[in-house]
C-alpha cells in the first residue's frame, strides 16, 4: 500500500524527523508544550478518522478519550499494574466502548448522530461523577509515585523526565501516524472516503456501509483512547475534566482548523491552537471566546481547514 | 414527611419546571421543525433573558413589578434581535447546513457565555420577584410567584399555538416546514420565515429566562441545564412536533421532579441523557410521534 | 442462449402509505437477456428495480435470484450475489479520480472482507478497474477527477462501476437520460458489449434505445405489469398504445 | 453527508490567509524561544500565581488576584525579599485541572518562577500538585482541601495559611452539638468538596454523641432546591449547609418558603455565601442563623489593628465589600490565605537567605522548620500553628451569628482545639 501517495509518506517521515530534532532547538517550556501537543494531536487524529475521512461528526469523543484516561489510570491506581499494561488497558477500554457505542449511534445519521454521541458522552461523564467513590469524581485521583516510571525491554523510562516524556509522546505519535497512513491511504481508507462522499453508492457497490462506519468509529475511538491513556499516565492524574464536553469540542476544533480528511491536519491544528491558547491566556482570560469565534470563522470561510485548503489548491496528494 | 405532601410538592415543582421547559423547548422545537437545524446556543438565549431581567432590575426604578414587566418586554426584543443578527451573519451564510449549524452555534454559545462573564461578572445575581406571597399548605409553604410562572407559561404557549394555527404567519411557517421548495414557489419568503423563526425561538427562551430569574438567580453558566432538558423534551416529543414538545415538556418536567425526589439527581440526569440517545436510536420519530414519512 | 431463469419475483408489492407504487408483480428475466422496462412516469418502474436491488424493502412478495430467495437480503449482499445497480441520477464519488471510483467497485469483488487480507494487491485492483474503464471508453481519462467530467462521461463512469462488479445482472435506471445522440449511439455499443457476459435490465424512456437493444420488453402502469413481449409485439399492443399515448399526451 | 470538511464555498483570498497563518505561527513560537535566552536573571524573585479567573471558581479568582497584588505591592514597598524585588506573574487556569497543570509547567519552564501559589479548587490542585513535585517547584496551596494533610502530595507542596476541611469541621462540631442540637441534617454539594464535609462532620458529630438524621447531596449545577427539602426529617434540630455555586440565594429563599417560621437551627459554612451580600431580601430568612467563618467578614467591635490594616491594603470596607463598589462582596474567608501565604513564603525565604532557585531546598526546609505564625499585619486572620510534617497550618476559627443582616462573631476556637493526630510526614520524603 505504501506505493500509494509516496509524497505524503515522505512528508510524514520528514515531520517525524523534524519533531525529533525540535526538542534540541526549542526552549524547555515549548518542549513541555509540544509533549502535550503531540498527545492531543493523536486524539485529534483519531477524531479525524471519523470526522475527516468518514464524514461522521461526533460530539462525544471525550468519552473515548476519557475511557483511555480511566482505563489506564484506574488499572494503575487500583491494580498496580505496570504502566505499559495500564496503557494497553486504557486502549482496550476505549476500543470496547467505541465499538458498543458505535453499534447504537451508527443507526442514526447527521444531526441525530451528533446528538446521540453527545448524549452518550454526557451520560459517561455523569457516570464518572456518580461513581466518584471509585473514580475520584471531579476531584480525581493522583497516581502514586510507583506509577511514575517503568521499564520495558530493559529500557528504564522515568515519566518525570522531560526528555523521556517528549520522546515517549513522539514515539506514540509516530506509531499512530504511520499506522494511520497505512489505514487511510490504502484500500480501507478509500472505502471510508467512499462512505463520506456517497454512502448510498457505496452500499450499491456491495459494501456493508454500517460495518465500514463501525470500523472507522472503533478505530477512531481506539486512537482517542491511546491519547487519553497516554495523557493520564504521563501526567499522573485522572479526573472527570478529561471526559467533559469541552474535550470533544477541542478535538473537533483542532481537526477543523488543521484540515479534516488530511493526515497531518490534526497535528497542524492542535499545534496552532494549543500555542494560540497558551499565548492568549497571558493576554485575555476569555480564551473560550476565541474558540467560539474560530469555530464560526472556520465553518464560514475555511471549511476545509489549513491543509485542506492547501490540498484543494496546490497539493492534491495531501490527504 | 408523609407521602401525600411529598407528592404534592413534587407535582408543584414538576409543573413549574414543565412550564419553563415548555417555553424554552418550544423555541428549540420551532427552530428545528421549520429550519431543520439544531441551535446549541439556545440555552444562552435563556441565560441572556435572565441577565436582562437583572439589568432591568438594576436600571429601572420603582417597585419590583415595574422592572419585571419591563424585562418581560425588553429581554425578548433584545435577545430576538441578537438571534436575528446571528441568523443573518452566520446561519444564512452556511445555508442552514445542519452540521455546520451545530458547530457554529457551539461557537456562538461560547462567545455569548464569555461575553456575559466579562460584562456581567462571575457572580450569581438575584432579582426581586414582582410580588412576594407564600402559599401555606398544612405541611409546607410554597412560593406564590411560582404559580404565576405556571400561569404565564400556559397563557403564552396557548397564544403561540393559536397564532400558529390561525394566522398568516403561522401558515407561512407550517408551509415552510412542510416543504421548503414548494413554499418558495407559492411566494412565501422562506428566508424571512427562517430569520423570524430563529428570532422567535430565541425570544421564547428569553421569556423563560425572565420568568425563572426571580425564583432562581442569574448566572453566566445557567444556560446549560435548560439546553440539556430542552434537548430531552424536543427529542422525546419528536423532533419538530409542537404538540409532542408540549406533552413531553409536561412529562419530563413532572418526572424530573419526581425522579430527583426519589433517586439521586445525578442518576436522574444519567437516565434522561440516555433516554434521549436511545429514543433517537430506536424511535427517531419520538415517543409520541407516529412512524413513517 | 440457455433458457435459465436468472431472476424471478412473485407477488412483489410495495406501498407508500396509501399509494400502491408496485402491486403484486410477477416477473422473470432469463440469463443473457437484455430486458427493457418501460411505462409512463409514476408507473413504478424505479420502485420496482429498487425492490430488486434491495434499496427499498418490499411490503410483501418474494424475489428469487439464481435460484435463491433473496427477499430478506440487504442491498449490499444482493450486490455481492451479482445484482449491480446504476443510479437514475448520476451517483459517483465527485472528489475521487475516475480510476479510484472504479477501484471501489473492484475492491468489493476482489477483497470482500473488510479486515482480513488476501493476496490481491492494489495493482490487480487498479488493472481491473482500468479494464472496466476501457470497456466504456474512459480508458484515457483514468486520472481525471470524476466531478469534473462531462455529464455523458459521468454516466459512462456509472456504468463502468457497475461493470467492474462483474455482475450477473446489471440494472440500468434510465441510463441515456440527458445524453446527446452521439453519446447514445456509443452507449448502445457499450451495452451490447456488456451483454456478452451479463444479463441487462434497463429502464428507459428513449424508445429508439429500447427498440434496438431489448429482446423483451415489460410495460408497467400504475404499479402493475400491463404487457410483456418482443418489441414488435409490444409496439402493436393496443393496451400499451392507449396507456402510453394517453400518458404522454 | 458531512459538508463541513468538504464544502468549497470559500470567499476569502486563501493565499493571504495562509500567509497570515504562517506569520502568526512564527509570532506564537517566538516568546518561548526568546524566553530561553533571557530566562536566567536572579535579581528578582518571581512568583507564579495560577488563579481561577474563569470557570466555576471565577468569583474567588478575582479576589485572590486582588489580594495577591496588594500583598506583593506591600512586600516590594518594604524592600522586597532579601533585598530582591518580587515579581508576580498571573495565569488563568480556567478552574480546570488540565489547564492548571499547563500553568504549572509554564511557570516552571518558561517563566522560571521561584515558587507557585494560589490554587483553591481541589480538583485543580489535585492535578497540579504532583506535577509541581516532578518539576521540583515549590507549590503553595490556598485551598481548604484535606488531601495535602492526608499525605496525598509531595514534599514541594505546602498549605501555610488556611486550615483544611477536616480541621475546620471537627472543631465546629462540638459547638454545634452543645449549643444548637444533636440531630443534624447535612446539605452539601454532590462532589469531592461536599464529601469532605459529609465524612468529617459525620465523624465529628457522632464523636460528640450527636446523630446525622438527614444526608442530602445536591449536584453543583442545580438551580432549584425545593424538591430536595422534603427530605429534611421532621426531627431535625440543626440543618448544616455548605453549598457552593450560583444557586445559593435560591436555596435560602426556598428553604424559607418551605420551612416557614418553625425552622430548626441552621448552621452554614460561609462558603455558601462568599461573594454574596447579606443585606438583600432573599437572605432575610438567615437572620438568627449561624455561620462558620475563617475570618470575620464584618469588622467586629474588637477589630484588631491587623485586620484594619489588611482591609485597607486590599481595599475592602468594614462590611467585607470592595471600597469602590459596596455591591462587590469579597470572598473574605478565603482570600486572606493568599495574603498570608505570600508572607509565609517571605518568612521562609528570609530564613534561608534565599536569592535564587539554587537555594530552593533550603527554603523548603526552612518552611518545614516553622512552628507557627503570630497574629500580625502579615497574618491578620490570627495566630496559627504550623505542622512542618504535614505541611499544614491550623488556624483559629470563628462562629458567627447573623444579627441585623450582619455576621457577629459569637465563638472563637483556638488553633490548639483544631488539631488532629498527624496523618502524614512529608519530611521523610526525598526532594
Amino acid at each position: 500500500m505504501s506505493i500509494h501517495n509516496k509524497k505524503l509518506f515522505l512528508l510524514c517521515l520528514a515531520t517525524l524527523a523534524g519533531l525529533f530534532v525540535l526538542q534540541f532547538l526549542l526552549s524547555d517550556y515549548l518542549v513541555l508544550a509540544f509533549t502535550r501537543i503531540l498527545i492531543l494531536a493523536v486524539f485529534a487524529m483519531g477524531y479525524n478518522v471519523l470526522m475527516g475521512y468518514t464524514g461522521l461528526v461526533s460530539l462525544g469523543h471525550a468519552m473515548f478519550f476519557g475511557a483511555g484516561v480511566y482505563g489506564a489510570g484506574l488499572s494503575s491506581y487500583y491494580l498496580g499494574v505496570s504502566l505499559p499494561v495500564a496503557f494497553l488497558a486504557g486502549i482496550l477500554a476505549a476500543i470496547v466502548l467505541s465499538f458498543l457505542i458505535g453499534l447504537l449511534a451508527l443507526r442514526t445519521q447527521t444531526v441525530s448522530f451528533m446528538i446521540v454521541t453527545l448524549m452518550f458522552s454526557q451520560a459517561a461523564f455523569l457516570l464518572i461523577l456518580y461513581f466518584s467513590e471509585f473514580t475520584g469524581g471531579d476531584q480525581g485521583l493522583t497516581l502514586p509515585t510507583s506509577a511514575r516510571s517503568f521499564s520495558l525491554f530493559g529500557l528504564e523510562v522515568d515519566m518525570t523526565s522531560d526528555v523521556a516524556r517528549y520522546n515517549l509522546a513522539l514515539t506514540v505519535f509516530g506509531v499512530v501516524l504511520l499506522g494511520l497512513f497505512a489505514f487511510t491511504q490504502g484500500p480501507v481508507g478509500r472505502l471510508l472516503v467512499a462512505v463520506r462522499e456517497n454512502e448510498d453508492r457505496t452500499r450499491m457497490l456491495g459494501f456493508d456501509t454500517y460495518a465500514i462506519k463501525l470500523l472507522a468509529f472503533t478505530v477512531s475511538g481506539g486512537i482517542s483512547g491511546v491519547a487519553g491513556a497516554l495523557y493520564g499516565l504521563m501526567f499522573g492524574y485522572i479526573g472527570s475534566a478529561f471526559a467533559e464536553f469541552k474535550i470533544s469540542i477541542e478535538a473537533l476544533l483542532f481537526t477543523l482548523v488543521g484540515g479534516p480528511g488530511t493526515l497531518l491536519g490534526p497535528l497542524v491544528g492542535t499545534g496552532l491552537m494549543t500555542l494560540l491558547f497558551d499565548r492568549l491566556s497571558g493576554v485575555t482570560t476569555a480564551y473560550l471566546i476565541v474558540i467560539g469565534a474560530l469555530l464560526i470563522v472556520v465553518t464560514l470561510w475555511f471549511p476545509t481547514g489549513i491543509l485542506g485548503t492547501l490540498r484543494d489548491r496546490w497539493l492534491p496528494w495531501l490527504k | 414527611m408523609d407521602i401525600v405532601p411529598y407528592l404534592l410538592l413534587a407535582t408543584l415543582e414538576g409543573l413549574v419546571q414543565a412550564s419553563v421547559l415548555m417555553l424554552t423547548a418550544l423555541g428549540l422545537s420551532l427552530v428545528f421543525g421549520v429550519m431543520r437545524v439544531v441551535n446549541v446556543s439556545h440555552g444562552e438565549f435563556f441565560m441572556l433573558g435572565a441577565v436582562a431581567a437583572w439589568v432591568c432590575a438594576n436600571l429601572i426604578p420603582g417597585p419590583p413589578y415595574v422592572p419585571f414587566i419591563a424585562a418581560l418586554l425588553i429581554a425578548p426584543v433584545f435577545v430576538g434581535a441578537l438571534a436575528w443578527a446571528a441568523d443573518w451573519a452566520i446561519l444564512k451564510r452556511i445555508n442552514y447546513n445542519p452540521e455546520a449549524t451545530i458547530v457554529s452555534t457551539i461557537g456562538l454559545m461560547y462567545i455569548i457565555q464569555q461575553m456575559t462573564l466579562i460584562t456581567f461578572g462571575p457572580d450569581a445575581q438575584a432579582v426581586d420577584a414582582p410580588f412576594y406571597y407564600t402559599v401555606r399548605f398544612p405541611w409546607f409553604g410554597y412560593s406564590g410567584y411560582k404559580f404565576f410562572i405556571i400561569a404565564v407559561a400556559f397563557v403564552l404557549v396557548g397564544g403561540l399555538l393559536y397564532l400558529l394555527r390561525h394566522s398568516k404567519v403561522g401558515l407561512f411557517m407550517r408551509a415552510t416546514q412542510f416543504d421548503k421548495e414548494t413554499a418558495q414557489n407559492f411566494g412565501i419568503p422562506v428566508t424571512k420565515v427562517y430569520s423570524g423563526v430563529f428570532a422567535v425561538g430565541a425570544m421564547l427562551a428569553a421569556i423563560g429566562g425572565v420568568l425563572v430569574v426571580p425564583s432562581q438567580q442569574a448566572h453566566y453558566l445557567m444556560g446549560h441545564d435548560p439546553l440539556l432538558l430542552s434537548f430531552v423534551v424536543v427529542i422525546v416529543g419528536g423532533l419538530g412536533s409542537i404538540p409532542g414538545t408540549i406533552a413531553a415538556a409536561i412529562l419530563i418536567g413532572m418526572s424530573d421532579g419526581l425522579l430527583s425526589v426519589f433517586f439521586s439527581p445525578t442518576l436522574a440526569k444519567i437516565f434522561s441523557t440516555l433516554l434521549v440517545a436511545l429514543v433517537l436510536v430506536f424511535r427517531p420519530q419520538g415517543l409520541f410521534g407516529k412512524a413513517g414519512r | 442462449m440457455a433458457e435459465v431463469v436468472l431472476l424471478k419475483t412473485k407477488g412483489l408489492t410495495r406501498h407508500f402509505g396509501g399509494l400502491k407504487a408496485v402491486e403484486n408483480v410477477d416477473f422473470q428475466i432469463k440469463e443473457g437477456e437484455i430486458r427493457a422496462i418501460i411505462g409512463p412516469n409514476g408507473a413504478g418502474k424505479s420502485t420496482f428495480v429498487n425492490l430488486l436491488s434491495g434499496r427499498i424493502k418490499a411490503t410483501s412478495g418474494s424475489v428469487e435470484f439464481a435460484g435463491e430467495d433473496i427477499s430478506r437480503m440487504p442491498a449490499h449482499k444482493r450486490v455481492r450475489k451479482g445484482i449491480a445497480y446504476t443510479f437514475q441520477i448520476t451517483n459517483i464519488y465527485g472528489s475521487m479520480s475516475v480510476l479510484e471510483n472504479i477501484c471501489v467497485a473492484v475492491h468489493n469483488r476482489l477483497r470482500p472482507s473488510l479486515l482480513s487480507r488476501n493476496h490481491v494487491s492494489e495493482v490487480d485492483i487498479e488493472a481491473e478497474a482500468a479494464e472496466a474503464a476501457k470497456t466504456v471508453g474512459l480508458g484515457d481519462r483514468l486520472e481525471e477527477v470524476a466531478g469534473t467530467l462531462a455529464y455523458g462521461h459521468q454516466r459512462l463512469l456509472e456504468v463502468a462501476m457497475g461493470l467492474a462488479l462483474q455482475p450477473k445482472l446489471l440494472i440500468l435506471d434510465e441510463p441515456t437520460q440527458g445524453l446527446s445522440d452521439s453519446e447514445i449511439a456509443n452507449f448502445k455499443e457499450v451495452v451490447r458489449e456488456v451483454n456478452k457476459t451479463t444479463t441487462v435490465l434497463l429502464i428507459e424512456h428513449n424508445m429508439d434505445v429500447v427498440m434496438t437493444l431489448a429482446e423483451q420488453i415489460t410495460v408497467m402502469e400504475r404499479g402493475t405489469v400491463l404487457a410483456e413481449g418482443t418489441p414488435d409485439a409490444i409496439m402493436n399492443n393496443a393496451a400499451v398504445q392507449a396507456a402510453y399515448l394517453g400518458a404522454s399526451a | 453527508m458531512n459538508t463541513i470538511g468538504t464544502k468549497k464555498n470559500l470567499t476569502l483570498p486563501r493565499r493571504s490567509l495562509l500567509k497570515g497563518m504562517a506569520a502568526a505561527g512564527t509570532v506564537l513560537a517566538a516568546p518561548g524561544i526568546i524566553g530561553r535566552a533571557v530566562a536566567q536573571s536572579g535579581d528578582v524573585i518571581k512568583l507564579g500565581a495560577p488563579f481561577h479567573r474563569t470557570g466555576i471558581g471565577a468569583a474567588y479568582g478575582r479576589w485572590y488576584e486582588r489580594t495577591a497584588l496588594a500583598a506583593v505591592k506591600l512586600i516590594n514597598e518594604q524592600g522586597g525579599i532579601n533585598g530582591l524585588p518580587v515579581e508576580l506573574i498571573i495565569e488563568d487556569d480556567g478552574t480546570d485541572p488540565k489547564r492548571g497543570v499547563e500553568a504549572v509547567e509554564k511557570f516552571s519552564a518558561e517563566h522560571k518562577v521561584d515558587a507557585i501559589f494560589g490554587h483553591l479548587f481541589s480538583h485543580v490542585s489535585a492535578a497540579s500538585a504532583p506535577r509541581a513535585g516532578e518539576l521540583k517547584m515549590p507549590y503553595f496551596l490556598c485551598s481548604e482541601a484535606h488531601s495535602l494533610a492526608a499525605g496525598a502530595f509531595n514534599r514541594y507542596v505546602f498549605q501555610p495559611s488556611i486550615s483544611d476541611v477536616k480541621s475546620q469541621v471537627s472543631s465546629m462540631a462540638p459547638w454545634i452539638t452543645d449549643n444548637l442540637g444533636k440531630k443534624v441534617t447535612m446539605i452539601y454539594p454532590d462532589y469531592a468538596f461536599g464529601y469532605d464535609h459529609r465524612d468529617n462532620l459525620r465523624a465529628a458529630v457522632e464523636a460528640q454523641g450527636g446523630e446525622i438524621v438527614g444526608d442530602i447531596a445536591i449536584p453543583p449545577t442545580e438551580t432549584s432546591y425545593t424538591r430536595y427539602l422534603p427530605r429534611i426529617p421532621l426531627n431535625t434540630e440543626v440543618i448544616y449547609h455548605v453549598l457552593v455555586g450560583p444557586g445559593v440565594l435560591t436555596f435560602v429563599k426556598e428553604l424559607g418558603e418551605h420551612l416557614g417560621s418553625q425552622r430548626p437551627e441552621i448552621f452554614g459554612f460561609i462558603d455558601s455565601l462568599e461573594a454574596v451580600s447579606f443585606d438583600i431580601p432573599q437572605l432575610a430568612y438567615l437572620e438568627g442563623t449561624h455561620f462558620w467563618e475563617a475570618m470575620p467578614r464584618y469588622a467586629q467591635p474588637n477589630q484588631t489593628s491587623f485586620d484594619k490594616f489588611y482591609r485597607e491594603k486590599v481595599g475592602v470596607d468594614a462590611n467585607g465589600a470592595s471600597v469602590d463598589d459596596p455591591k462587590s462582596v469579597a470572598t473574605f474567608s478565603h482570600m486572606f490565605s493568599v495574603w498570608e501565604t505570600l508572607f509565609a513564603m517571605k518568612k521562609a525565604m528570609e530564613m534561608a537567605d534565599y536569592k535564587g532557585p539554587k537555594q530552593k531546598i533550603a527554603m523548603l526546609e526552612a518552611m518545614e522548620s516553622i512552628t507557627g505564625f503570630e497574629e500580625s499585619n502579615e497574618f491578620p486572620q490570627g495566630r496559627k500553628i504550623f505542622n512542618g510534617k504535614m505541611h499544614q497550618s491550623f488556624a483559629q476559627q470563628n462562629i458567627s451569628k447573623v444579627v441585623d443582616g450582619k455576621l457577629k462573631v459569637v465563638h472563637t476556637v483556638s488553633p490548639e482545639d483544631t488539631l488532629y493526630p498527624d496523618e502524614a510526614d512529608y519530611t521523610k520524603m526525598s526532594f
